[in-house]
């Protein structure tokens, strides 16, 4: 086990390394740097601005001071936020972003998974064509027309829920909730298409000639079963909903990481952009690896080593 | 009342896309308490059809259109789901043709046998582990304790076969159906299993349906043969009569097409020409005609009746009939 | 008559690789040491328990599989280690048919199709003369010319496994290997396939490897049998010398277990029950492979593993008993 | 004071149950907007920065929130030398920081050094180039001692300026040169700004907690020195960067005040009377790059001024309750006639309604009679729905009215600011806000290589205009002198005024006192609840 | 028993010759395999359903524009957010232009890159996937791994390089979707591949001694269309919408011309105050999908050969 792990750890730290090196380099060739703003400043100031963050060096020595400071998990002062280091922005906004994510992520998973199993049983009658219906739309409309919705009944007419203010679990259901929305359609079909095919095999027809009730036949003989190719989905997902969404979190003013991922860019603050890809890509990794892991767990015939 | 199971003019389709396929079309036939009969046929001539139908396990598509099924006397067409799932598993065992895909992969072996006992025989999970254990030895797996808790791909084919079996007898059922056991082993293994089934037949006094499309698999265990064509019954009768004096043009073909080992001298074989029937679109008249050596005019029109021999044997073609014989016509 | 086809000494090893990494963990020993030969014209057939390398050796015959060991010559010429297009013309004269006539022809391909591939790979023919060629193939093989813009699916079994040979026949090839190219089948077509083998093996004095575990056909269609346990060879000789006189513990068990059509004999015969089953071949038992299912087991079959001997009249067998 | 009855409405219930329960800590919510990249002093450059800054720091001079001048702060009294080039500022007794450490003069000089010292990297830092020698210390070029920052006592600061700065007083009253406490930014000084614990300040409140992204909490300063005017307990400054958001949160009373309304809203809002609208001494205009053909032809530019139709462009299309911009100069600032606002003195140099007749002519008299042989432009903007409205709608105003055909890009701001920086452009949309509430701060921008200069505008009469204007110490002519720039800049037209930018806001009406000044910032100085 | 029988007519006991058996053996008429595709095709209601939405979508993003009365640019202020009626059934905006005609000159840009995502996905994705699976190994790992690099880079920043380099406009948008839109089509086309190329077909192909390419082309790819138009329709919504992140970026076509998904954008604010100008365009994107979805998944069942017979 530890082996695997240090092989993947090997591969993971190369492919981080290149993500950082193309993403250094590209964001300063983008135009505009992190001070430049609506109202330009005389050039030797610009220059004072500069110095202070060590933009005046070669960039390639920024470059290998970057990758020293990173190999001490250190990912740099903000150039935004004066005063703020990147890890402690990502170490305030993440929870935050991962609350409503894991939130997310097990709504799509409550309502996706049921509902495809409902359909893929009732297959061609009237609840399957509405589940998918409503499933491809829910593929279709993207999450700030959900959010925009939720928002006006929820919160303006109903009054049921808070926005903008960000007050923890209550301020988070709505922005989990349109989080919750793509991935549950397309959880539900991914369950559908796969239980549709499940319960075609051998085995279900096994448990069914034991004279098993459906409902055993269909959650501890099919479900199971099921969930395997979901789980190779879940992966990027996970990683991409624990991290935040842009769209999300303006919307609902919600203070995660997510947002960053936007901000940081627009805003040219270089440690930030490449801190929050680096933490992204590194959380990727992770992710997928656990789920490598459960893999495991769920199907007794991958061992991850022998 | 020494029949185990009666069936009559058992019709079953499946409505599919392509239209209804008429699967198994006005069979009859039945089985004598503690006797096996061996079904056989070639594929899709609706052997696995008939005895899904029995357990009306037929799936979403599939439809027992006509006819009745007595079981102990008692007619399961109409019956409903509950009542089904007391005789699955439990008066009615199963065992399915590929050991490889009929266990579910994610639960271990012990679950699944214990699974049916706790049902059925209302055993609590510590009982029926250890009767689980029990079973698994009398089908011959070694330290059976500990291979409860394993997955069944840590299990070899045969291994597999047996434990399906394990499964189909747990409950001393009254009628063990066998779906072409043995067709996914190897001989050595094949020839392990029919000797389980024989012992466990002879212990536990089951009847036993083996459907197989290999005659020598039947020549070894079964008493009768019912033999398919089409969704139909074309020939019954014991095995021996089967064997020596087949009736129907299909069985004799079927006999002479399989090599005899025994002789030194390479013989030609003698193939049956053409393909199996499409169940789709059935010829009209007999299913066999269109490969028949012997195909009359009427074959083509209509199909044959059962006739019955004195012996008890059955057989559904014109050749039998006296005009035929008349003409002298010989199968 | 000299061999079309020999091979010495054949091994071939499976990595097992796990992780994303593909690191070598162990190796599945397919085919361990296997050595044989077949004259042209005739047959060899190849008979074990699944999983004890037959399919495995036909393809690295072939050259699907790269040999990990062992020399395999074609017309006395040595081609294990040619490369890919060195085997083109190779690949002209050795040529496959598949167990699974399901899935062993592209379903989204006609019939055609698949037939005119081999022809446009090796370049053969031009296009008017392919079709020909085409309606000439299916006629030989019993098929219908008509039928030749069908696709697969439309197909039974039997006309499918057709059109595999068809596809083999294509490119004229000298030596076919059949790897079960009947188990699929139903009982009343697989001698429809065999008559048809043979015809085509008496027209065109083909050479065949035959592969199957069922061994009545495979004593009907072969000259001589090699009987194959877990990646070993245990014993070769001709058909009907092996039929009526194996010598290996295991041949004898194989023999004996086969099912016979026929009640009175079936009832009469005495079975040699094995025990167990065929070990892993990742983990093979030391010494003699089958010791572990053997009855007459002896120290030495723990120990040391037993080379093919001769016992005369072309008859061979790897046992220590001998 | 705050006694008034009966005008409000009546407080949510469940509000009333909370006042009634214990001693209601008063609290104004107010949305900031966004999350101000820094709150320290010398740092900020951003408007929401500002805010912070002025509620809770206090410079020698204040902004008088009734008339938006500088009024006495920490110093109580100064005097000013006569050539205008030395202030002598007298701090108030006994002033205290937040903390309850004493305040003196060496404080007021830190922080103005502190601007001034290159290590700081103030990007703000050539605002007080006019101290003495302040340029040439942040060049390096002259030690500490010689900036004419000078510490008399503990209570007096004598500041030396190169050269007379008329507008030196809002300067002073500015975000920029306020007092720090000098242990505490040393200690820490990129972090001190950060935490509450550390930000030590003088002003009305001070910070008690910021969680980042979220809010800011304000408390009142027990030792602010005119604590007794300051009636709030707590202000808490959130931000909410969706405007749709923040309305539903200021609609369902979470928030008190916001000015993020998003533009589509604001008609109604403003009919219904919830909306309040201020302006602000911003102009939006267009750039002509002068450099390019065929706007190096000041008939070319004006032809095109001439053909838009500012009346109608606000009133559909912006629908802030802007005011078309009559020439480059908003309103709001005080003109020649101290009672009289400098736009409203002179004649409009701009009608708000298209002079279509007059646009043809003068494009006809450049050589493109109806439009003809006018190269396709293109018009550059920064991405956001305003902009692109705007373009819109003129570029369909120009095609109509003149024949000619622009073409519209949008770029991402950074990229927007570089490209037109560089000159890389035909047609670009800007805006500036001025920067203190003086004439000056606007018409400097198009001085020859100014570095908001985009439209490369160069004309010696011009800054000889402007420079003379700096200098001049007397209002009156001063302002006399900016008319004559505002000339000549109209008569040019390098750029293209068209609106003055508003700002529209949202507050419930029981928070009173509150002051929006014409620069952007929100005091709260003097905000309070009024109770029922 | 046999007594029934006696009436038979003796004739009836003839032989018959093998043309007549073989009549009698019903086989189905052939088809090719486009021919059955389409046939099945049409037995299924959704997919023909889509097919006519897409068809109808296609031809008033074509003609629509020239047909209306109102050119998509044309602006009057007098009609600014005018609720639908019959001269203008989908309403105005706020520049007084008919939002109908726009929604159906939007069509033709998004219909366009919905269609160049398509084009990209099934050239780029495709082929790096079929590549990455058919070869394997250490060459399948450092192309996926390369994907997991294009995949963590943000966007946004390419994006706004790109923008910079080549200005923004229809073909920035296609180089943008061309760098990492095919991502997970080259993902999914990889296992399809990794599973076909197990298959007993390809083995044949391999003793044929076929090249690599050709394999890969004619006889992998075409039994992984099911997963691939799956993939391909729903990766047509996503596009749609990154054109309009883009626009908003600024790769976009440039205003007055606006894509659905810049319609959407620009109205969701008013959503409250004009919902038509948002339901229009957002029904539109919807409807279209919807259709590419059911002919998606009609196509796949049909071209199916397990689901033939
Ligand atoms: N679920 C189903 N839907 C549609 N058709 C079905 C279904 N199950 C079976 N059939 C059809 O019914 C016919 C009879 O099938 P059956 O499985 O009984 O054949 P079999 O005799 O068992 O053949 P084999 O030897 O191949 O198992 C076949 O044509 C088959 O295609
Ligand atoms: N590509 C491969 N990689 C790893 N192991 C393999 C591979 N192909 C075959 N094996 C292993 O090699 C052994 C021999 O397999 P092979 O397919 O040759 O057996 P076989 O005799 O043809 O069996 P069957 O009768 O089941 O077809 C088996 O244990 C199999 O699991
Ligand atoms: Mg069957
Ligand atoms: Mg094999």
């Amino acid at each position: 086990m530890t082996r695997y792990i240090l092989k993947r750890f090997k591969s993971s730290v190369i492919t981080l390394f290149v993500v950082i090196t193309i993403t250094f380099f590209l964001i300063r060739a983008i135009p505009g740097g992190p001070f430049t703003d609506e109202k330009a400043i005389p050039p030797e100031v610009m220059e004072k601005v500069m110095e202070r963050y060590n933009m005046n060096d070669p960039l390639y020595e920024q470059y290998f001071d970057y990758l020293k400071n990173l190999a001490r998990l250190d990912l740099g002062p903000s150039y935004r936020y004066a005063g703020r280091t990147v890890n402690e922005i990502i170490g305030e906004s993440f929870p935050i972003s991962a609350f409503i994510g894991v939130l997310a992520i097990l709504i799509s998973l409550a309502i996706g998974i049921p509902i495809g199993i409902i359909s893929a049983l009732r297959r061609g009658k009237w609840q399957d064509n509405t589940v998918m219906l409503i499933a491809t739309i829910g593929v279709t409309v993207p999450n700030f027309v959900i959010a925009t919705f939720l928002i006006y009944v929820f919160a303006l007419k109903l009054g049921i829920f808070t926005v903008g203010l960000w007050e923890g679990i209550s301020t988070s259901i709505l922005p989990a909730v349109t989080l919750a929305g793509y991935p549950m359609a397309f959880i539900s079909r991914l369950v559908r298409s796969s239980m549709l095919e499940v319960i075609q095999q051998d085995y279900i027809r096994t448990a069914r000639s034991k004279g098993l009730v459906e409902r055993v036949v269909i959650y501890i003989h099919a479900l199971k079963n099921t969930l395997i190719p979901l789980l190779t989905y879940l992966g990027p997902l996970t990683a991409g909903i624990l991290t935040g969404s842009f769209v999300v979190e303006q919307i609902f003013g919600v203070p995660g990481l997510g947002t960053h991922f936007v901000t940081s860019i627009q805003n040219r603050d270089y440690t930030m952009i490449i801190g929050v890809t680096v933490f992204y890509s590194t959380f990727l990794i992770i992710i997928n690896f656990l789920i490598d892991i459960c893999y495991g767990f769920i199907d007794p015939r991958i061992k991850l080593d022998s | 009342m020494d029949n185990i199971l009666e069936v009559t003019n058992l019709h079953t389709s499946f409505y599919t896309m392509a239209g209804e396929v008429k699967a198994v079309n006005g069979l009859d036939f039945s089985v004598r308490k503690g006797s096996t009969l061996g079904i056989v046929g070639e594929s899709g001539s609706g052997k696995s059809v008939t005895m899904l139908s029995i357990v009306k396990l037929l799936g979403t598509n599939g439809k027992i259109k006509e006819g009745s099924i007595l079981f102990n006397g008692e007619d399961v067409v109409d019956k409903k789901e509950d009542y089904m799932q007391t005789l699955r598993g439990n008066k009615i065992g199963m065992i399915f043709q590929d050991p490889m895909t009929s266990l579910n992969p994610v639960l271990t072996v012990g679950y699944q046998i214990c699974e049916s006992l706790i049902k059925h025989k209302n055993m609590s999970r510590r009982q029926a582990e250890k009767k689980a254990v029990e079973l698994l030895s009398e089908v011959g797996i070694p330290d059976p304790k500990n291979r409860l808790n394993n997955y069944p791909h840590e299990f070899s084919g045969g291994m597999r076969q047996r434990v399906m079996i394990a499964i189909a007898v747990s409950c001393n059922p009254q009628l063990l159906i066998a779906d072409e056991p043995t067709t996914a082993l190897d001989v050595t293994i094949q020839a392990q299993i029919l000797d389980l089934m024989k012992r466990l037949q002879s212990e536990l006094d089951t009847s036993i349906i083996i459907i197989t499309h290999d005659l020598g698999v039947v020549a070894d265990i079964a008493d009768e043969i019912m033999v398919m064509y089409g969704g139909n019954m074309v020939e019954k009768g014991s095995t021996r009569d089967i064997f020596y004096n087949p009736k129907h043009p299909y069985t004799k073909g079927l006999l002479r097409s399989v090599p005899n080992p025994d002789k030194l001298i390479k013989e030609k074989l003698i193939p049956i020409d053409g393909q199996p029937p499409d169940l789709l679109n059935l010829p009209k008249g007999c299913p066999f005609s269109p490969r028949c050596p012997n195909t009359m005019k009427i074959c083509l029109m209509k199909n044959p009746d059962l006739m019955e021999f004195e012996n008890g044997q059955k057989a559904r073609c014109w050749l039998l009939n006296k005009e035929a014989r008349a003409k002298g016509k010989v199968i | 008559m000299g061999d079309l086809v020999r091979v010495e000494n054949l091994k071939k090893y499976f990595p097992i690789r796990k992780g994303i990494l593909g690191k070598k963990i162990n190796y599945v020993k397919a085919v361990d040491n296997v050595s044989f030969s077949i004259k042209s014209g005739e047959t060899l057939g190849l008979v074990g328990e699944s999983g004890c390398g037959k399919t495995t050796t036909g393809r690295t015959v072939i050259k699907l599989y790269e040999p990990t060991e062992g020399k395999i010559y074609y017309e006395d010429k040595d081609i294990t280690n040619l490369t890919n297009r060195e085997m083109m013309s190779i690949r002209r004269k050795m040529q496959m048919i598949f167990q699974d006539p399901y899935a062993s022809l592209n379903p989204r391909m006609t019939v055609s199709d698949i037939i005119r591939e081999s022809m446009v790979v090796h370049k053969m023919y031009n296009e008017n003369e392919r079709r020909e060629k085409i309606k000439e193939l299916l006629d030989i093989v019993g098929l219908n010319s008509e039928q030749a813009n069908r696709y697969p699916h439309e197909f039974s079994g039997g006309q499918r496994q057709r059109v595999g040979i068809a596809r083999a026949l294509a490119v004229e090839p000298k030596f076919i290997i059949c790897d079960e190219p009947i188990s699929a089948l139903d009982v009343s077509i697989q001698a429809q396939i065999i008559n048809t083998l043979e015809d085509l093996q008496k027209k065109y004095n083909l050479t065949y490897l035959f592969i199957a575990h069922d061994l009545s056909m495979v004593k009907h269609i072969s000259n001589k049998i090699a009987v194959m346990y877990l990646g070993n060879m245990v014993e070769v000789a001709e058909s009907n010398e092996l039929y009526m006189n194996p010598q290996h513990p295991y041949t004898k068990a194989l023999l004996s277990a086969i099912p016979i059509p026929d009640p009175d004999k079936s009832k009469k015969k005495k079975r040699i029950m094995l025990e167990g089953e065929v070990p892993s071949p990742i983990k093979p038992p030391r010494g003699c492979k089958f010791h572990p299912r053997c009855k007459y087991k002896k120290k030495i079959c723990t120990e040391e593993q037993p080379v093919l001997k001769d016992l005369g009249n072309n008859h061979k067998i790897a046992c220590h008993l001998f | 004071n705050n006694k008034e009855t009966n005008t409000t409405p009546t407080p949510a219930p469940e509000k009333q149950a909370e006042e009634n329960n214990t001693v209601e800590e008063s609290i104004i919510v107010a949305n900031l907007a966004a999350e101000p990249r820094t709150i320290d002093p010398a740092i900020n450059n951003a408007a929401d920065g500002s805010t912070v800054i002025f509620n809770i720091f206090e410079g020698l001079a204040r902004i008088n929130l009734d008339n938006d001048k500088p009024e006495e702060g920490i110093a109580e009294k100064w005097d000013i030398s006569d050539d205008g080039t030395k202030y002598t500022f007298h701090l108030r007794e006994n002033l205290k920081w937040s903390d309850g450490t004493p305040l003196t003069a060496e404080d007021v000089k830190y922080g103005i050094m502190r601007v001034l010292d290159p290590n700081t990297a103030s990007s703000y830092a050539y605002h007080a180039y006019c101290i003495k020698n302040g340029k040439a210390y942040y060049e390096g070029n002259a030690s500490a001692e010689d900036v004419g920052v000078n510490v008399i006592d503990e209570n007096t600061l004598e500041i030396n300026l190169e050269y007379p700065v008329p507008y030196f007083m809002d300067l002073v009253a500015w975000h920029l040169l306020l007092p720090l406490k000098a242990d505490v930014v040393e200690n820490d000084p990129d972090g001190w700004s950060q935490d509450p614990e550390t930000i030590i300040s003088n002003g009305p409140f001070r910070v008690k907690e910021w969680k980042h992204n979220e809010y800011i909490l304000l408390e009142k300063n027990p030792y602010y020195w005119d604590k007794d005017s300051v009636k709030i307990d707590q202000v808490k400054l959130v931000m909410i960067t969706d405007g749709n958001t923040s309305l539903t949160a200021y609609k369902t009373d979470k928030i008190d005040y916001m000015a993020n309304i998003p533009s589509i809203q604001i008609p109604n809002l403003v009919e219904s009377g919830d909306a309040k609208v201020v302006d602000q001494l911003g102009t939006y205009y267009y750039c002509f790059n002068v450099d390019k053909k065929p706007f190096d032809d000041a008939r070319v530019r004006k032809a095109l001024s001439l053909a838009i139709d500012r009346q109608a462009l606000v009133k559909t299309i912006t629908q802030g309750k802007e005011n078309p911009a009559i020439g480059f100069l908003p309103y709001g600032l005080t003109g020649v006639d101290k009672s009289k606002d400098f736009r409203t003195e002179v004649d409009p140099y701009i009608d708000i309604n298209a002079n279509i007749e007059k646009a043809k002519k003068l494009l006809a008299e450049a050589g493109y009679p109806d439009g003809e042989g006018f190269p396709e432009v293109a018009f550059k903007y920064n991405t956001s729905e305003n902009h692109k409205a705007v373009a819109e709608a003129i570029q369909a105003m120009w095609k109509k009215n003149l024949g000619i055909n622009i073409s519209l890009t949008n770029q991402e701001w950074k990229v927007f600011i570089d490209t037109v920086g560089q000159g890389d452009y035909e047609i670009a949309r800007y805006g500036y806000f001025s920067d203190f509430n003086d004439l000056g701060s606007l018409f400097d921008l198009w001085v020859t290589d100014g570095p908001n200069n985009y439209p490369h505008y160069a004309c010696t009469e011009y800054d000889e205009l402007v420079f003379a204007a700096r200098e001049e110490q007397d209002s009156v002519k001063r302002a006399e002198l900016y008319h004559q720039v505002e000339d000549k800049l109209m008569e040019d037209m390098p750029i293209m005024p068209i609106y003055y930018y508003t700002k529209t806001y949202l507050l419930k009406s029981h928070v009173k006192g509150m002051h929006i000044s014409p620069l952007g910032w929100e005091f709260f100085r003097n905000a309070y609840i009024e109770q029922k | 028993m046999e007594t029934k029988y006696l009436e038979l007519d003796d004739e009836l006991f003839e032989d018959v010759n093998k043309e007549e058996k073989l009549k009698n053996e019903c086989l189905q008429p052939s088809l090719t395999y486009w021919q059955d595709t389409w046939r099945r095709l049409k037995k299924d209601k959704m997919a023909l359903a889509g097919l006519v939405i897409i068809i109808i979508v296609t031809l008033l993003a074509i003609f629509g524009p020239l047909i209306s009365p109102y050119e998509y640019d044309e602006q009057n202020f007098d009609l600014s957010n005018q609720a639908p009626v019959l001269s203008h059934p989908f309403g105005t905006d706020q520049f007084g232009r008919d939002i109908f005609v726009r929604v159906m000159y939007g069509a033709r840009i998004s219909l366009s890159i919905g269609l160049v995502a398509s084009i990209i996905n099934l050239t780029i994705g495709v082929i790096y996937g079929g590549i990455a699976g058919l070869k394997g190994g250490a060459v399948d790992n450092i192309m996926m791994r390369i994907v997991d690099i294009l995949y963590s880079i943000p966007t946004m920043i390419y994006v706004i390089l790109l923008m910079v380099i080549i200005g923004s406009g229809l073909k920035s948008i296609y180089i943008t979707l061309g760098i990492s839109y095919w991502v997970g089509m080259a993902r999914i086309v990889r296992s399809e591949v990794l599973r076909i190329k197990q298959e007993e077909f390809i083995l044949a192909a391999k003793v044929l001694g076929t090249s690599q390419r050709r394999i890969l082309l004619r006889h992998i790819l075409p039994n992984a269309m099911g997963p691939i138009i799956v993939t391909l329709t729903l990766s047509i919504p996503s596009a749609i919408f990154t054109e309009a992140f883009l626009s908003f970026i600024g790769l976009g076509v440039s205003a007055p011309k606006a894509s659905w998904g810049v319609l959407v954008n620009d109205s969701i604010s008013s959503l409250s105050l004009f919902p038509y100008q948002l339901f229009f365009p957002a029904a539109a994107i919807c409807i279209t999908i919807l259709g590419f979805n059911f002919l998606g998944d009609g196509l796949r069942d049909a071209l199916d050969p397990k689901l033939r017979k």
